[in-house]
Parts: C-alpha cells; structure tokens; sequence
C-alpha cells in the first residue's frame, strides 16, 4: 500500500504521526510543570515505526510494546484520554491509574500492553500468536522492541518459539541507536540487527525507520507472510529519538550534533513533503490542527477526571469469578 | 503414605496419575487448556506425569517446547491474556528461576498493572523437593518465593486426590497459579474422584484432629506428620496435623481455630528456615487472636539453612524426617 | 532524614555519594575489584551512584554492558570463581528476577555444591522499593527471596554512613553478598567516615533505645520509624528501633534482648506483608527465648499485598508512612 | 597438531577416550547394582569431543562443563578416584559429596564445574575469560554445551557478551541430536547450530563430533584465535550419546536402527583405525588395559572412602574468611 497516494490514507498516517508527536510533547510539558509524575520515555522522533507498521494491521490483530509505548498504543487505536487520564494518574485512565505510561495497553484495540521489562513483551507476543493457531484464525501479533532489547534472553527465547512453531508474529525492533546509554554497535557485533534473523531462520530486513512508507511496506511484507501461515520475520526501522531516553538522562553520551542531524531527518517534516502531490497544504494543515485540538481535548478531559482511588487499592490484585 | 480403601465414586490412583487425569478432564471440558513444556511429549514427561496424554490430546495441545523457561512462560502469559487456559509444565521447580521475569513482573502483575482489563490464567506445575539424589540445583523447595508475590496464588497438594481437585481448581481460577507438586508424592497412591470434582483454593484441610498440639506441614511434610502424629500417640500425645493445601491464599482460620484449642504449635516445612513459607504461619499466629492462647513459643521444624547436598545421608539429614517431627512435637508438650 | 553534624573523620555525604566512595576506595585498594551493569559508565548510572567512577578507574574496570542481566550476573559468577571480586549493578532490584538462576542457582551455590572448593566473591548491588512514580516493575522489595536462599547474604543499609561500610565489607566478603540499596535514600546525607572502615555484616544497629516497644525497621522504613518513635516520644510513648542492617545473617540477639526488655514488638517492612522478611523476625522471636516476654501480640506493619501502582497517592497508600507506624505502635502500647 | 602421527599424542588421545568410556561403563553398573545414588547422565558416544577440544588447552585455561560432564572432567585432567568418590557419595570426593555428578569439578584443573542447569555454564565460561582480559594473560575458556542448550537465555546472554567485548571464550556445541527427547532441528529452526554464530559476529564451524581430530582442528584454531585477541568463536560438533539421557529415559523418543547406526561410527573404534599406522596393536590395547585398570584402581579405592559426613553438613554453605 502507498500511504502516500491515497489520501485518506495519506491523512491518516500524517495525523497519526502529528498525535503521537503533540500527545508527547504535552506529556513533556506536563511533566516539566510538575503535573505528571514518575517517569516518561518518549518516541518524539520514531513516529514513523508505529504508524507505518500498524497500518499494515487489522482489528483482531495484536500487539505487544515497550517502556516507549505511547507511539504504540495510539497508532493501534487507542482514545487518547484515557491514555492522557491514564498518564495524569486517573480513575478513568485505561489502568485506573495503576500502570501509568510503562504498563500503559488497550486490550480492546488489541494492544497487550507497554511493558517496563526490556523484552518482556517478545515472548507475550509469542504466545498470542500461538494462542492465534490454536484458536483457528489469521490475525497475527506485531512485538515492539528496541535495539537494547535483542540482547536479552527473553528476545531469543521469544522470538525461537515463535521461528520453530512458525507463529504469525512480526518482531519489530526499532533501532533507536542506543539502549539508554549504550549504542547498539556496543551491544552487539553486527553490522545491522537484522542480521540476527537468520540465526532464527527467518527473514529479517533493515528500513529506514524515519520513513513510514518504507516500515510499512517491511511490515506489511512480515504480515502477509505470518498470515500465510509461513512464520515469523524481523524488521529493523533505524530511527532516533530526539529527547533523553527518560527524565533523568543528561545526554552525556551523545553530542548535540549527531542529535541535530538527526532532527534534520524529522519522519513527520519528511512524509509532509512526501504527500504535498496529495495533501494540499490547509489538508496537512489540519492534520496538524486535528492532532493539536485531539491531544488538548484528552488533557481537559484528564485533567477533569477523578483521581485514582486508593480506597479501591487491593481490588484488582485477584480476578474474580472464572475467566 | 498408605492406600486407603476408596470411597465410592473414588479409586485409588497414584498422585502422578490424579494430575493426568486432572489434565484430561480440563482439556476434555475445556478446548482452551493446553499444556506446554520440556519432554512433556513423547516422553511423557520427566516424571511421568504427562504420560500419554500427546497421544489423546495431540502436538498442538499437548506441546513439547525448546529449553526455555522464560520463552515458555512468556508464551503463557500471551496465550492466557488472548483467551487460552495454558498449562505450563516446569520440569524441575529449580528452573522457575530462569522464569522468574515472566512468572512475577508479567504474569502476577498485569491484571493489577492493566486496572483490571486483562486476565491472566495461567497455570504453573512444577515438581519441587529433595529426596531424589538430584542435588542443589533440582532439589529447591521455593513456595515461599512465589508466595510473596502478590497477583500469584500457590497451591501445594499432598494428596493424589487433592492433586486432582486442586489443579482442576487452578485451572478454572482466573488468576497465575503456581502448583508445585513433589516428587517423592508422584507415586503415592490415594482415593481420588472420579468426577471433575474441584477442591476449593484457598481451604485448608484437618488431616488429623489433635488436643495437644497443632502440627501444620506443607507438601511432603504433610505425610510426614501424619506418621509422626502416629507415632506421638501411641507416647499418648494428641497431634493434630493441618495441611494448608493453599499457600496463598492462605487459609488462617482453620490454623488459629486448631492453635486456639491446643495452645502449641509446631510448624513443619522442607525448605530452609530462613524467610521460609512457615514464617509467615509463625508471623500471622504470633500477631493473631491465636497469640493469647499460645502456651509454648511456636516451633519451627525446617530444612537446614543449606543447599540440598548430594550424598544420600546428607540429603536426608538436610529436611526433616518422622523422627524429627516426632521429637520436636514431645519436647514442645512435654516441655510446656 | 536530617544531616546530623559530622563527627571526627566524617564529612557529610549523600547516600549514593558514600556507596561511590566505597566502590572508589575497594576499586583503589585492590586491583580486582571491578564493576559492571548498564549504563554504570558515561551515563554514572541510572540513579548516578557510580558517577564519574569511569573516568576515574577507565571503561575496563567500569564496564558498561549491554541489557542482559543473567549473562551479566554470569560473568560476574566465571570472574568471582576465577580470582576477581566483580561488583555488579542491577539497574533496578526489580530486573534480579532476570538473573535468579546465575544468582541463586549458581553463586550462592557453587561454594557449596563443589564442597568448599572455590568461592564466589561477588557484589550485587540493586536499588529497591517505591516511591517514585516508577509503578509494578520497577519498584518490588525483594529482600525476602534474597534471604531465603542458603549462600547469599543480604544487606540493606539504612543511612549514608552504612551504605559505605557495608558495601566494603560485602566486597572483602568471599561469599556472594546482595546489596539492595533504596532509591528514596540515596539523596539523603549523613556523615561518613573518610576512611574505608568496614561495617561488619551481620550485626544490628539499636538506631533509638526505647522501653516501651521495640520497632525493627529494614531499608527506607528505619528513618520512618525513626520519624515514628520522636512523635510517639511526644505523646509519652518511648519506641526503640532496631535496624537489622544485614538480614542475612541476622543479627537476633540484638533484637530479643530488646524484646525482652520491652515486651512489645512492631515490624516494619516496605515490602508486601505475605512471607517478607519481617515474617522471619516475627517467627524468631516466636521462637525464641524473648517469647514469655511478649506483652502483646507481635505487630507487623508492612507494604500492603499489592503490585505498585503508578498513581501517586495510591502508590503511597501502599506502603508504611510514618502516620501508620506512629498509630500501630500507638496501638500496641496502649491497647496492651 | 595431528592426533595421529605422533605417538605419545595419539596414546594419549586414545586412552582419554577410553577412560571416559570405561568410567561411565563402571558407572552404569555402579548405578545398575543400586550402588550410586541419584541419576546420571552419561556421555558415551561422545568421547571424541572432549578428548578432541581439551588437546587444545593448557594448564591455566578453564572449561565449563555441563550435567553430562564426566568426559570434560576427565579431559582436562581430572583424578578418577577423586571423581569416583564424589559420585559414590565420599567424602574424598571432589565436592565432598555435596555436588555429584552434575556438580562435578575440579578448580585445580580448570575445571570450573559441571552444571545441572542446561547452559549456566555459558555466561561463567564468559566471565572467566573476562577475568583473564582483566588480569592479563593469554588463558582461554572453553565452554561445553549441548546442543539444546543454545536455546536458553543464558546461552544467548553469555555468548554475546563475550562477542562484544571479544572476550577469549571457545563455545563449544555437543549437537548430539537431542536435548533429552526434543530433536535438535525441532528446536531451532537452522540447519546448522553453528549458524547462529554470525547472529554475534564470530566464526561458527561444524564438525564431526566423532572424529577427535576434526574436533581438536576447529577447537584448536579458535583457540589460537582467541589467545590472540580475536574474540570467542562457536565449534558445533556432531556426535551421539548412546545411552538414554539419564536414568529414568525409557527411549520412545528414537529407534533403535537410529541408534545402531550411531553405534557403527564409534569414535573410539575409528580412533583406533586411524591410529593403526602409529601405535602397534600391543600399543593400543595397552591403552584399553590401562583405562580399565584406572577405572577399577578408582572404583576400589573410591569404595574404600569415608562416606561423606553429614556431621559437617552446614560448614560449607559460606566460606569463611577475605577470598
Ligand atoms: C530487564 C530490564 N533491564 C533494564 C531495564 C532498564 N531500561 C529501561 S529502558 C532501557 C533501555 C532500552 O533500550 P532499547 O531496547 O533500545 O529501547 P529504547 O529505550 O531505546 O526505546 C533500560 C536499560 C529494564 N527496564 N528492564
Ligand atoms: C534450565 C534447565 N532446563 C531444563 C533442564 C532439564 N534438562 C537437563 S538436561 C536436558 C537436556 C539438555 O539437552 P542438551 O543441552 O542437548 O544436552 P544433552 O543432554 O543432550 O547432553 C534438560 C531438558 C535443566 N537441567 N536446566
Ligand atoms: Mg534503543
Ligand atoms: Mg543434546
């Protein structure tokens, strides 16, 4: 699919893009003027991985996230304000409160969750497209992961499950450059991630992740495969996050430079220019506007809504009834 | 343990056989349980458990797995939050180590962590104990860890039939459960349902009724105080035996309504003592309506504070024995 | 807490800035003695304890390692065993569950299983506990699985002053040593000696003399209860507090002869009350010879059996604050 | 070096793999007569891999080992009475019977220990070599694995870090068709294990596992590679284990002519053929005489030990003492 001829299309992915970009700068900005508490990890800058990839999903179909979830959960569907509620520590936010931006997931649009463990989603998304075999059905499961990630035991438990049963699952890992501090080219020997895939025996492909186009059509690719019954596959988007990888990091391991050539290749400035033969100008202009006025319109309703209730503290430690 | 003549709608089978035929029956009932595990196969399982069940239920449902307990955990945990029942067979509890992430920061968690959206049902089997000349690292006794793990619940059978009904329990439960079965119990035999009779979670059962003490032993310990409890009453010592079947929840009042009455308490476990599941008896009696009624400090009999050794004598001087438990339980009336 | 004037050979440090002095002085007084972990160079770790350390003793000594816990804890095991004292990082205490089976199947093993043959000398250090916003997975107390398992010890130091010297004694230690520091106290400051002094394991600090109660506090809960007893000395209540410093080996004695003095016992623990830590004290005591001392029933004040919840005010529902120990030790006085 | 040509390497080499066989053969029985305690795992079948790698190192060089680890053990030099005592359950034993086979070590040796968790041995190998990178020094660390352990966390997490820090580690792969009754190729979906060597940007070679010479070239060359400098590198070796994996294996996971035909590619037999040209008969059956009498010299004075004392039980949990 072009996402950049059709203008519905073309519509969508840029106002997708522009939200995620405005939810997270308010985010940033709210917890600058001490409204938000914890932590935040944002994506300010990997827009494009998201929302090329889950528009290569369906309804029905899953998927797992990370810690940098935000992209994640709004490109699959999710209302921003009960994420927004959620982040501002509300009753009506989509974990009560309980998760916060780490633990952040919209069951109803498929996502199963952010997940503070660096890889703790790859086996889950495993398992839910195992769970897709065993039920009988063609969806399958997108798992979210950064470059930080495929180190970890739970990647290469996760991900040869999912080679050796050959389940519909799509591992995308988008290669920030650094896993907080540690560049990828530290943390592993090989020249793209992707490379990995074959230790797997599947394929895997290395896109320009600043490019929605180009994630999508690598996504759209895994998926059509994984529907077909024919496995898992990895996609590597090289993509870059603008801010610090939380709210405690000084950037002391990179230089303003290699920040700023980065920001030069903006995914949002790049896919604006790339639709200008579709989009007139006021179009993309109110994509923008849409995006400002969606995220503005979730933070009044946040803002708005009740405060998480500790007097109902213990009441979902244990599910009741049977599931 | 001694066969007991079975009830009627029972017969006896060994407690390996009571866990398969819990299996057969949810997976009959229920086209959303599957198992997944090492060698649970053609093999049947490391201990048997699983037997032939890959020939009722086939490969996909009955799934053997690469060595990778994270992986196959996780892979429950996105089965369970997707709409399936998995059932995870860990083939030695030692190896829940290598799982832990899964088991505690995901699956005892999200339900918590999601405010309620998701569930996760999952089930854990795992053999634990001592007793097999396995050594340190196949030998843990570790209910204690996952007992403090809140979003988990813990089951520990003793008996074939409550291997039965409590697994069957766990399965419908809509919460992680972590089953540790024990492998010097797999082949006991017991009267055992014949019907999908669940046993509730979180009720203890009286073994056996006592006026001088309150004996409450966990897993293999149970049978232990049942032998022990014998023995002190032909030395006219009344023991009662408390099996606490589920760890968490636990059930506090049947233990406090048998300390209330006999005033001492002795507490039996394989484990080590240190941080041990039994403290949290000791802890929950000590600070209870219980405490009043105590007349001798509460005794603990454990496993000694080391890994399980190798030799034969030295494994079994490492948890207690009858013999233990029948010394501890006089000194602690005599003595009081 | 407060910063207390410093005494002779002490300045006033923060917490982490004194586990940083530790790590330079071992890393100065013995070539072994290295680091590892994530983000532990450049970026002076994720809560800035080790600082400028990589400029100081270079990137070999001060190894940043990619996200794999198991494997680093691993390495940490082959370097112990073959002549280095490593000292690792575990970004959060949390992210331990990755690493159970190197740290409880191996290191707190080997020495053992190989009968005494070789040892493993290793530093574990992890921030735990709650308090900032950081939600389920990044905020557990876990010291009770530490403390549960035969070969490790387990550390929890309290103030600036011991966070360094029980981490130099935890490095001069040939066994396996967890070290679970607090994130909440690491800004706090205190004086510290300037020198290496070892604070030796195993021993416990009376923090406050008291005849009423005594209260044992671990980690962040010590300056709680601290705060606790001066209120409840304004309401005429004299609590003293006890503060185990190491939980494995525990220092009991120091505890009962408190107990036996006061007669009423509270137990403070961040950490979700079922099977934490202070179960084992609770249980001790029950035991123990302070037993026919107990005036009243033991008092366990704990976190509540819940994962962390993001939600700030729900997040500090969850755990002890000095109002709840103030009313539970309130409470046991005067109801007994 | 050639394992053939020279005499005093070729006895060598031959009467290692006989040792090994006639020590597990006396173990089996041992266990068979209800003599031994426990279960073991044994590795007949298997012998050229150890005898093959271990002609590699030197004093000073570490291996890990695993719980099918009685040929490494004796490979790299260990005592047969001191380890028949510890698997008769002895407090002569290299573990005064607190360790058993699966715990088996001898640190004189560098032998770092058996290891009853399927690849715990891996992320070790790594931090031994580590520790010779710190301390300075040429030493190697061979880790031994199986062929079902590659797909552990622990595996992956061990291996990669030695890749990136270009540690000295050999990893070598016993790919004997089977972990416990799980197919190698069921398990990972490559045709190779060594394959998965290019996922850490190192060498990987298959070999055959029954012919020590082609074990002992590819260990060799990594060897001399990783002394040098150039990092770790993974040797699969193809190879069998004859017996069932451990005393409860009931074999219904491989048939019977599967295992006959393995049986024909004896190692050891085939040693002995293509040593013909330099050891006489005399010679060889010299050496088959001279591991029988070992194996029984240990087993006599293994049962004439002290059984382990359960008075000492607790005094070994910590060591006492600075390190
Ligand atoms: C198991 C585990 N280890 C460490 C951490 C701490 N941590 C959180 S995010 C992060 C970096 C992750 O890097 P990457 O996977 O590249 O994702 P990115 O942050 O770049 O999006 C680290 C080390 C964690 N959350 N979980
Ligand atoms: C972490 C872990 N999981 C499972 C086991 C049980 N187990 C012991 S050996 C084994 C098979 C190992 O296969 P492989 O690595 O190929 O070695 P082999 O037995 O063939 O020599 C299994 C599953 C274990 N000991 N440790
Ligand atoms: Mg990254
Ligand atoms: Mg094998």
């Amino acid at each position: 699919m072009d996402l950049t001829k059709d203008a519905a299309t073309a519509r969508h992915a840029l106002r997708t893009m522009w939200t995620i970009r405005r939810f997270e700068e308010a985010v940033d900005d709210l917890f600058a003027r001490g409204l938000m508490h914890g932590t935040m990890h944002l994506s300010i800058g990997q827009e494009a991985v998201p929302v090329g990839a889950c528009l290569a999903l369906r309804d029905g179909d899953y998927i797992t996230s990370t810690h940098r979830g935000h992209g994640h959960c709004i490109a699959k569907g999710a209302r921003l304000d009960a994420m927004m509620a959620e982040l501002l520590a509300k009753e009506t936010g989509y974990c009560r409160g309980r998760g916060g931006s780490m633990h952040i997931a919209d069951v109803a649009t498929g996502n199963l969750g952010a997940n503070g463990i660096v890889a703790g989603g790859v086996p889950i998304a495993t398992g839910a497209a195992l769970s897709v075999r065993l039920r009988g059905g063609d969806a399958v499961a997108v798992s979210f992961f950064g470059d930080g990630a495929v180190n970890e035991g739970a990647w290469h438990e996760g991900v040869n499950l999912a080679a050796v049963w050959r389940l519909p699952v799509v591992f995308v890992c988008e290669n920030n450059q650094y896993g907080m501090s540690m560049p990828a080219t530290r943390a592993a020997r090989v020249d793209r991630l992707a490379e990995r895939a074959a230790a797997y025996g599947m394929p895997g492909v290395t896109v320009d992740g600043n490019d929605p186009q180009a994630v999508h059509d690598a996504v759209a690719d895994a998926v059509h495969r994984a529907r077909a019954g024919q496995g898992p596959a990895l996609v590597e988007a090289l993509t870059y996050r603008w801010k610090g990888h939380s709210k405690s990091d000084k950037n002391l391991y990179r230089t303003r430079d290699e920040i700023d050539a980065w920001r030069e290749r903006d995914p949002i400035a790049r896919f604006e220019r790339a639709v200008a033969g579709t989009l007139s100008e006021p179009e993309i202009a109110d994509c923008r506007e849409q995006a400002v006025a969606a995220v503005r319109a979730a933070v009044r309703s946040a803002h708005a809504a009740p405060d998480a209730d500790a007097g109902s503290l213990t009441d979902a430690v244990y599910a009741e009834g049977a599931a | 343990m001694t066969t007991a003549p079975a009830a009627p709608g029972t017969r006896t089978l060994t407690y390996a056989d009571a866990v398969r035929e819990a299996l057969a029956q949810a997976m009959t009932a229920d086209e959303r349980v599957f198992l997944l595990g090492e060698d649970i196969g053609t093999y049947g399982g490391a201990f048997g458990v699983t037997g032939d069940l890959v020939h009722r239920f086939g490969e996909e449902r009955v799934r053997d797995t690469p060595i990778s307990e994270l992986g196959i955990v996780g892979a429950a945990v996105g089965a369970a939050l997707t709409g399936m029942r998995p059932v995870v067979e860990i083939q030695f509890s030692d190896f829940t180590a290598q799982a832990m992430d899964q088991i505690v920061n995901q699956a005892a968690k999200i339900h918590f962590m999601l405010g309620g959206a998701a569930t996760v049902p999952l089930v854990l089997r795992a053999p634990g104990g001592s007793g097999t000349g396995a050594a340190a690292q196949h030998s843990q006794s570790l209910e204690a860890w996952f007992a403090h793990v809140p979003g988990l619940k813990v089951v520990m059978p003793s008996t074939p039939a409550d291997a039965k009904g409590l697994l069957l329990a766990a399965i419908d439960d809509p919460n992680p459960v972590i089953v540790l079965e024990h492998k010097l119990l797999y082949k006991d035999s017991g009267p055992v349902p014949e019907d999908a009779a669940r046993v509730p979670l979180g009720t203890a059962e009286v073994r056996r009724p006592g006026a001088d003490l309150t004996v409450v032993a966990t897993g293999v310990m149970v049978p232990r105080a049942l032998a022990a409890a014998e023995r002190l009453a032909g030395e006219g010592i009344s023991a009662g035996v408390v099996d606490p079947r589920t760890l968490r929840p636990l059930d506090t009042e049947t233990i406090l309504d048998s300390v209330v009455e006999t005033g001492r308490l002795l507490l039996v476990q394989e484990a080590p003592k240190t941080c041990g599941y039994v403290a949290e008896i000791a802890a929950a009696v000590a600070g209870s309506r219980a405490f009043g009624h105590l007349r001798a400090p509460v005794g603990r009999l454990c496993g000694l504070d080391v890994p399980i050794p190798y030799a034969p004598q030295l494994e079994r001087a490492a948890v207690p024995q009858v013999e233990d438990i029948v010394r501890e339980a006089r000194d602690l009336v005599r003595r009081w």
